[in-house]
């Protein structure tokens, strides 16, 4: 790693980090919540879970410890899985309604 | 190589049940690779022995308690308990689905290597200790859900459930992983007793953050169990998805679920106890209204099991606001009973259903008791159980429940509970009614009888639900023995 | 600022190389297949047409830009611009040399040296889909829809045998900076076989090395597995509707890939700047030699009757050759230059198995691309991959 | 294991036999099962006949359920003695009558009946207050399907109606149970009264009237006290005649044991002061039911008023705290029990006939079957309370005991007594005199050998207890003493706890 | 320095964000994810976090998502209609989502210690050797069992979306 020189490292505050987290969670959840086209709303998701890590990555920075890279490690990897699945249930969706709008996936209920 | 770098022997040995489970599972995804279709009549008896001898690995492993893999895990009997429950709950799946799977023109080894994996994953959600496990188990379990429920991919009903459960599923999880980050931060720590006593600790971190931390992870486990407000997804799933999967649904994950509820919230959130209490309590409250209420208006019965189930999950959730012991264990005997009782009664849908599942509505049961009195005195009984009436699992569990609920002081929980229950006897009643009082509808075409493996699974589930009725003490005592704290 | 300085010398220094190279390495193409195929190749512009680069690019820089009408203008504008970018910045990582003094200065022979180079480039391929898929989607044509389906999934589905083969060496040398693999490929066994991981024990990686090439054969979308690309099926695939610079820019990623992809291969397997041999064998005297038998294979032709036309042209380039050769034989230059050319000739020779390759073999069925991806190269790879864990945790 | 055990279980090993036994059987079966049940609980009158025992005899004491410490804790006293037989008593009848009148499902329905018979009993006889709910919720099921599958035109109405009615009021006794676990420790009857005699669980009077509220409200439904009766014109209209007479004759009974058995014991302050609402709300019931029944076009309908009626007297004995009201009041519940048993069962006789209920449709009746108008009759007249009859007994001690406290509560109570006379003699009037119309005399026919197999043990049982009271009395006014003693002591002493020793002395 | 890149880089990841949100079309919004997890990824390297960063690009940008752009591609659909019921979120959504952000941020500046600042280089435990190290030590279980996931996911994937074959 090269070593930038001290004059121009000004630190940011932690708590900018986790605010920032907080702002994508908060968009992803507005996502999810308002959009309509299923892998948007899917996406909306992925965007939470990164969020999510990126409080990891700070508060392991805040501990010393490098646990929360391996928490968010995980949470990658489950974030593949999760996408691989979900992304075959859509397609089995498309397949048999021709549509993404999730409104219009609601033929159950009475 | 260091030779502290492999675990000891015992460490494996406490998670034999996990590793017979994937062996299994692996197992029969290649046998499905290599078989000619017409040996793959094998897969649910392999499937089968799969669990079996997973339930006994889980015994096994109680033989050697204790913490494992740097206490990511723990073998207590809380644990076991909930092993050997969610790997039945397997087993009944198993029992329940092979007739169904044939019936419907998809068999196939891949279903009972996802109901293998999904229980592996509720076996360690039973045994996690720690946030990271907890989570791993949970979305092993969530994701093998989530193709269960959509396994007849040509039907949109089954792609309906899977996409809304996975997409609300995945949402939670999201929730949940946020609570954990913050939980990490705050405590340094995701081992539950490591965050138990960064909580009991004199420098606790502020009650507010740690308070929102755990609202957080109780969205995420509050989806998994279907408690209000996030229950939403329940009916459609259960409506959507096979029968077999819909009573696997209800019952294994829920009950892992809630393994994790409570030792999350008794153990790590102990010190906390007093300020999530009044939030349990509204959502017991509820859950259990939302469900009751929501399951009168229900004409399929699907559909009114699903409200059912969200009813129930608010009866145990009365039990976790206790947070005591005896709390616990009634939770545990309360899903044990439930487990058997609902599975027995969506594996008599399953069979009503007949092919293509065109019989679900409440009124296709009309004239039951006379076209196969068997079966519908089973359902009778599990309906019987699922509203609380005495020598049923159900009665007793929820006896259980409020005397724990009592013991903690929630009176006025409890009497509503209780109020709710009656509520309750109502729409199962009206099901008792049309088996048993309505006669069959003309048009219906006639019933074949059912196969032995989900005779199995339906006399089986009675008899437990019976047996939970009238001895009870077994089950009890090491519930009780083994319920946290 | 001596940092930012420095940076921006090597960076324009690298550009300038690279640049130059993939023009080139077009030309040299076009040469090696026209001789396969028996052909002279481009001659007209310049002697044995080696202003043909030059030209080319003016005459893309020149051409009319067409736009059509039903694409989604965003994301055709930005997927050339997507696939340039990556191509070119994964060669931030990649060292070419020894770190070399130069009065005060001392530097590495490359742009930044990161300890996690190899991930950086694992991570910097994915991106490159991007380029492909976002331009067959923004085409709005179902040739390029189609291209850019398959390239992507192409892409993809090679990359899990291309990291596994990656993955085996890493395991062997323990590090994941370029710059340590190459220090952990030297020295000799028994003195003279050099210790690159091809050759490397406990386990040689023959076949990750094998099973690489082939992945990135894939991978940068060249024969025999340019099926996203072929004419006869999709007319262009995912670039049918870029033409001109957009045009040019997609073909300056492959190229830039390709060199990536060999440079990261000659690093990884070939031992980088080692040389195939001890220096007390005298294996520093070869660019000298080779460049001297290059100088006289020029003069032999220049001045060959048959050959009127290069009776300038190849002496000049023997002279050239010839003082290439001196330069060799100065010590404090040789010392900077030794490596290079062992890099230089190692990454040149997978560059012209490419071309060889390509020159040689026809192109797969998509199936069966697919197929040998999943059903051949990835069991492979995890077996490989598998062994060699074994054995190192073992040993 | 005691005779008392073997009374309980029976009618469970029957029930099992009965599933087991082919259908051709059933009826044969159930009612030779049924029959043996009887005979053996016949065994029970042993102690009271040889001694007046107090306190409990046949006991058993077992675990059932270690923790909580839920036991298997039955026994007999003088209260449950007669109810018990009296159960014993009318299943075999009910299986009688239902011998023509059921012609579909009949296995199943003999199989309800008998474990019907086990919920009763166990009602009657368990002394452990889970062991008691778990009996209570038991009766609820069979009952549910006897109306349910085997009911008139509005069954599943009148079935679902029960089911919720009674299961709404008894999950509160079942919070209060547990409540009283959670306080005493301890779910044996014997032992939390003991512990509240003795002063050593004491309740605030908020939270004792709250129990005694949980308690009473579930045992009003059942009883059923007036406005809380509504579903029981339903049930017994839509039920068959069997399952009418068990519910009329037995299942009622249960609320009235209950309040006897534990509200009062238990709660003695709280009952004491809410006996003065009790009483209104029973004396209401009295003239309520009395006068609905007047109007009542249907019979069925009719007895299933006069049957609030009635149980409203017994409501008000129980709440009058005197001996002769609490005799009485147990004593109306015997009455009841088989003077309505045989109402119901006449009317089904008549139902079987004529296919109809109401009375309109009847009329002359008496010339196609002398035989049964005088049955008929007689019952009617023991309904009414006439002297040297079994209700008058009781109705006269209710009357005594409640005037020597109050004497207003029976000035009104009268009012019932006179009125039951006008619904129960006009529908006599109407039904059996008169000219018979053409679908009287085709279809009407007098009492067959069964028929009167089933009813004569009834007839005589009215004329014995309404003329040697003392054959029945003794064990009822011994145990009632013993509730009052506890009640009276509890309210005059209850400011200072006693010593053990100190109760004993009494 | 430090606090210029994060600013920069927050900026894009947030503008991103928002664009995900906002966008009709769904590979715009893909597009914009991407954007989100590249300055995230600068993020991570800023707090020290090499191997996550590249972790990051490699499976998150370079796999996940791409993933979704085949799927979006593959099923090609349009770009969502306005729907009707959906009129009050595009009122009411945008207020509440900034008082939730509100909320939050006040909780979490009063949460952390203002003393507590991300200095680059102060981390050092984010390289792939630390990781390897903790993750074949410590967390080894939830290691080994993410492979049972892993083959979940697979079997998933077979499962619902293979052509049948006649």
């Amino acid at each position: 790693m090269p070593q930038l020189p001290a004059v121009i490292n000004g630190p940011a505050p932690l708590s900018w980090y986790l605010i920032l987290s907080a702002v994508l969670f908060a968009l992803g959840v507005a996502g999810f919540l308002f959009r309509r086209n299923i892998i948007t709303v899917f996406m909306s998701i992925e965007l939470m879970l990164n969020a999510v890590n990126l409080s990891f990555i700070a508060f392991s920075y805040k501990l010393g410890r490098n646990d929360g890279h391996i928490f968010s490690f995980f949470v990658m990897v489950v974030a593949a899985a999760e996408a691989a699945v979900g992304l075959a249930i859509i397609l089995t969706v498309f397949k048999n309604r021709q549509t993404l709008e999730i409104d219009e996936v609601s033929s159950l209920k009475n | 190589m260091p030779a502290s770098f492999f675990p000891a022997s015992a460490e494996y040995l406490r998670i034999l049940p996990e590793i017979l489970l994937t062996l299994f599972g692996v197992a029969i995804m290649f046998f499905e690779a290599v078989l000619s279709e017409a040996r793959k009549r094998i897969f649910a008896p392999l499937a089968a022995a799969g669990l079996g001898a997973a339930l006994v690995g889980s015994i096994v492993a109680y033989g050697s308690p204790g913490a494992a893999f740097h206490g990511m895990i723990i073998v207590d009997g809380f644990a076991t308990f909930f092993r050997v429950l969610v790997v039945a709950a397997g087993l009944l799946a198993v029992f329940a689905s092979a007739e169904y799977l044939w019936r419907e023109n998809h068999p196939g080894g891949e279903f009972y290597a996802l109901i293998l994996f999904s229980v592996a994953g509720q076996s360690i959600m039973a045994s996690a200790n720690e946030l990271i496990v907890i989570f791993i188990g949970l979305e092993i379990s969530s994701i093998a859900s989530y193709i269960l429920a959509g396994y007849l991919r040509d039907d949109p009903r089954n792609n309906e459930a899977a996409l809304k459960y996975f997409l609300l599923g995945s949402f939670a999880t999201a929730f949940l992983l946020y609570g954990v980050a913050w939980i990490y931060g705050l405590t340094g720590s995701t081992n539950l007793e490591a965050i138990r006593l960064a909580l009991s600790a004199g420098g606790a971190p502020p009650l507010l953050l740690t308070g929102a931390a755990a609202a957080l992870m109780f969205v995420g486990f509050g989806f998994k169990i279907s408690a209000a407000p996030f229950q939403i997804w329940a009916p459609d799933v259960y409506q959507g998805a096979p029968a077999p999967v819909s009573g696997f649904l209800s019952v294994g994950p829920k009950a892992a679920a809630f393994a994790i509820l409570i030792r999350t919230f008794e153990t790590a959130f102990g010190p906390i106890a007093h300020d999530w209490q009044p939030l349990m309590w509204v959502c017991a409250l509820a859950t259990m209204i939302v469900g009751n209420f929501a399951a009168i208006q229900q004409s399929n019965i699907k559909r009114m099991l699903a409200y059912s189930s969200i009813a129930h999950a608010g009866y145990v959730l009365i039990a976790v606001t206790a947070a005591s012991q005896t709390g616990a264990a009634a939770a545990m005997f309360y899903l044990a009973a439930y487990a058997f009782t609902n599975f027995g009664a969506f594996a008599v849908v399953t069979h009503v259903a007949r092919k293509g599942e065109r019989y679900v509505k409440i009124d296709d049961f009309a004239g039951l008791a006379r076209r196969q009195p068997g079966m519908a005195a089973m359902l009778a009984i599990f309906l019987l159980s699922l509203i609380g009436v005495p020598l049923t699992g159900g009665f007793f569990g929820k006896f259980y429940i409020f005397k724990a609920a009592l013991d903690s002081n929630l009176v006025w929980l409890t009497v509503l509970g209780l109020l709710n229950s009656a509520v309750a006897a109502y729409y199962y009643l009206r099901v008792l009614v049309v088996m048993y009082m309505k006669d069959p509808d003309g048009a219906a075409e006639s019933l074949p009888s059912a196969g032995p493996a989900l005779k199995l699974a339906v006399y089986g589930s009675a008899i437990v639900t019976l047996l939970l009725g009238i001895l009870p003490g077994f089950v009890l005592d090491f519930a009780n023995r083994a319920a946290l704290r | 600022m001596n940092f930012l300085i420095l940076s921006l010398i090597k960076a324009a220094v690298v550009a300038f190389v690279l640049m130059t190279t993939l023009a080139y390495l077009q030309w040299i193409e076009r040469k090696v297949i026209a001789h396969i195929q028996l052909r002279v190749g481009p001659r007209r512009v310049g002697p044995h047409g080696l202003l043909q680069p030059l030209a080319d690019v003016i005459k893309l820089l020149t051409k009319e830009d067409i736009l059509p009408s039903h694409v989604n203008k965003v994301f055709y504008f930005l997927a050339p611009f997507i696939a340039v970018f990556f191509a070119l910045i994964a060669i931030s990582v990649i060292p070419f040399g020894t770190e070399i003094s130069v009065g005060p200065v001392h530097t590495a022979m490359q742009l930044t040296d990161l300890n996690i180079g190899v991930l950086f480039i694992l991570g910097l391929s994915g991106m490159g889909v991007y380029g492909v898929a976002l331009a067959g989607w923004a085409s709005n044509n179902k040739y390029a829809l189609l291209g850019g389906l398959r390239s992507s999934a192409q892409m993809i589905s090679y990359e899990l045998p291309m990291a596994l083969a990656i993955a085996a060496p890493l395991l062997m040398l323990n590090t994941l900076s370029f710059r340590q693999l190459v220090d952990a490929q030297s020295g000799y066994y028994l003195g003279f076989i050099p210790r690159w991981t091809i050759f490397q024990g406990p386990v040689p990686q023959v076949v990750s090395f094998i099973l690489f090439c082939i992945a990135v054969f894939a991978e940068t979308n060249r024969v025999p597995f340019d099926l996203p690309e072929a004419e006869n099926e999709l007319v262009a695939g995912f670039h049918t509707e870029y033409s001109s610079m957009k045009f040019a820019a997609f073909f300056m990623a492959e190229y830039a890939n390709m060199v990536t992809v060999s440079c990261v291969a000659t690093l990884l397997f070939l031992g980088g700047w080692q040389p195939l041999w001890p220096a007390q064998y005298g294996s520093s005297f070869l660019p000298t030699a080779t460049f001297l038998v290059g100088a006289a294979l020029c003069f032999y032709h220049g001045f060959h009757p048959a050959r009127s036309f290069d009776r300038i042209t190849l002496p000049v380039a023997g002279v050239v050759f010839l003082g290439i050769a001196a330069v060799f034989l100065i010590p404090p230059v040789s010392a900077v230059l030794l490596p290079l050319f062992w890099f230089a000739a190692k990454v040149g020779f997978i560059l012209f198995v490419y071309i060889w390759v390509r020159g040689t073999l026809p192109r797969f069925r998509y199936d069966q691309l697919m197929r040998f991806a999943w059903t051949f190269m990835f069991p492979v790879a995890v077996a490989n991959l598998f062994i060699t864990g074994l054995v190192v945790a073992l040993t | 294991m005691t005779l008392l055990d073997a009374v309980l279980f029976l009618p469970l090993i029957g029930f099992a036999a009965l599933l087991l036994i082919p259908k051709q059987f059933s009826r044969a079966a159930a009612l030779i099962i049924s029959l043996l049940i009887f005979i053996v609980s016949l065994g029970l009158i042993g102690p009271y006949w040889f001694a007046n025992p107090s306190g409990y005899v046949f006991t058993t004491d077992a675990v059932w359920i270690n923790s909580p410490p839920i036991r298997y804790h039955v026994g007999l006293d003088g209260l449950s003695l007669w109810l018990v037989l009296l159960t014993t008593l009318l299943t075999p009848i009910s299986v009688a009558v239902s011998w023509k009148y059921i012609d579909h499902r009949v296995k199943e329905f003999y199989a309800f009946l008998i474990l019907l018979e086990f919920g009763l009993i166990g009602v009657f006889v368990a002394l452990d207050l889970f062991l008691f709910y778990v009996f209570w919720e038991i009766c609820l099921v069979p009952m549910y399907f006897l109306i349910g599958i085997w009911g008139h035109e509005r069954r599943i109405y009148a079935a679902v109606k029960f089911f919720l009615y009674t299961m709404a009021g008894s999950v509160l006794m079942l919070a209060a149970i547990i409540y009283l676990y959670n306080r005493a420790g301890s779910f044996d009857y014997v032992a939390i009264l003991s512990q509240i005699e003795t002063g050593r669980l004491t309740f605030t009077p908020r939270a004792e009237m709250l129990l005694f509220l949980a308690f009473f409200i579930s045992f009003a439904i059942k009883v059923p006290l007036f406005p809380l009766h509504t579903w029981l014109p339903d049930a017994h209209v839509e039920a068959p005649t069997a399952g009418s007479v068990m519910l009329a004759s037995v299942m009622l009974k249960m609320g009235a044991y209950g309040l006897l058995r534990y509200c009062l014991p238990l709660f003695p302050d709280a009952a004491r002061s809410s006996a003065p609402w009790v009483a209104a709300l029973a004396i209401t019931g009295i003239i309520y039911g009395a006068l609905v029944a007047l109007v009542q076009p249907n019979m069925k309908k009719l007895v299933a008023y006069s049957s609030v009626s009635h149980l409203g007297f017994v409501v008000l004995g129980i709440f009058s705290f005197t001996q002769q009201g609490l005799d009485g009041a147990v004593y109306q519940m015997l009455n009841h029990g088989i003077s309505t048993g045989a109402l119901f069962m006449l009317v089904g006789y008549l139902y079987e006939r004529r296919h109809s209920l109401e009375i309109a449709a009847y009329g002359g009746v008496a010339t196609p079957a002398p035989n049964l108008s005088i049955i008929f009759l007689i019952t009617t007249l023991a309904s009414i309370g006439l002297p040297s009859l079994n209700n008058f007994v009781g109705e006269y001690l209710v009357l005594q005991g409640t005037a020597m406290e109050h004497f207003t509560w029976t000035a009104f109570a009268a009012i019932g007594v006179i009125l039951s006379a006008c619904y129960m003699l006009w529908l006599y009037q109407r039904a059996f005199f008169g000219k018979a119309s053409d679908g009287v005399t085709h279809h009407i026919y007098d009492l067959t050998g069964r028929e009167w197999a089933a009813i004569v043990p009834l007839i005589a049982l009215m004329v014995w207890m309404g003329t040697f009271t003392q054959s029945f009395l003794p064990p009822i006014s011994a145990q009632n003493a013993r509730i009052l003693d506890t009640t009276h002591r509890l309210k005059t002493e209850r400011v200072q706890i006693l010593a053990p020793e100190a109760i004993r002395a009494r | 320095m430090d606090s210029i890149l994060f600013l920069i880089f927050a900026a894009i990841s947030v503008v991103c964000g928002v664009n995900l949100v906002l966008q009709k079309h769904p590979i715009s919004s893909a597009l914009s994810l991407v954007g989100v997890m590249g300055s995230l990824a600068v993020l991570y390297l800023l707090l020290g976090g090499e191997f996550i960063a590249m972790a990051q690009l490699i499976v998150y940008a370079g796999a996940i998502m791409v993933l979704f752009i085949f799927v979006i591609m593959l099923q090609n659909a349009g770009g969502e209609t306005r729907g009707k019921k959906r009129l009050w979120a595009s009122y009411a959504g945008a207020p509440m989502i900034a008082a939730i952000i509100g909320i939050g941020a006040y909780l979490i500046q009063h949460a952390v210690p203002h003393t507590a600042e991300v200095t680059f280089g102060a981390f050092q435990h984010g390289n792939p050797f630390d990781i390897g190290t903790s993750l074949f030590e410590n967390y080894v279980l939830p290691f080994e069992i993410t492979s049972i996931l892993i083959l979940i996911a697979i079997v998933g994937a077979i499962v619902l979306a293979r052509k049948e074959i006649e």
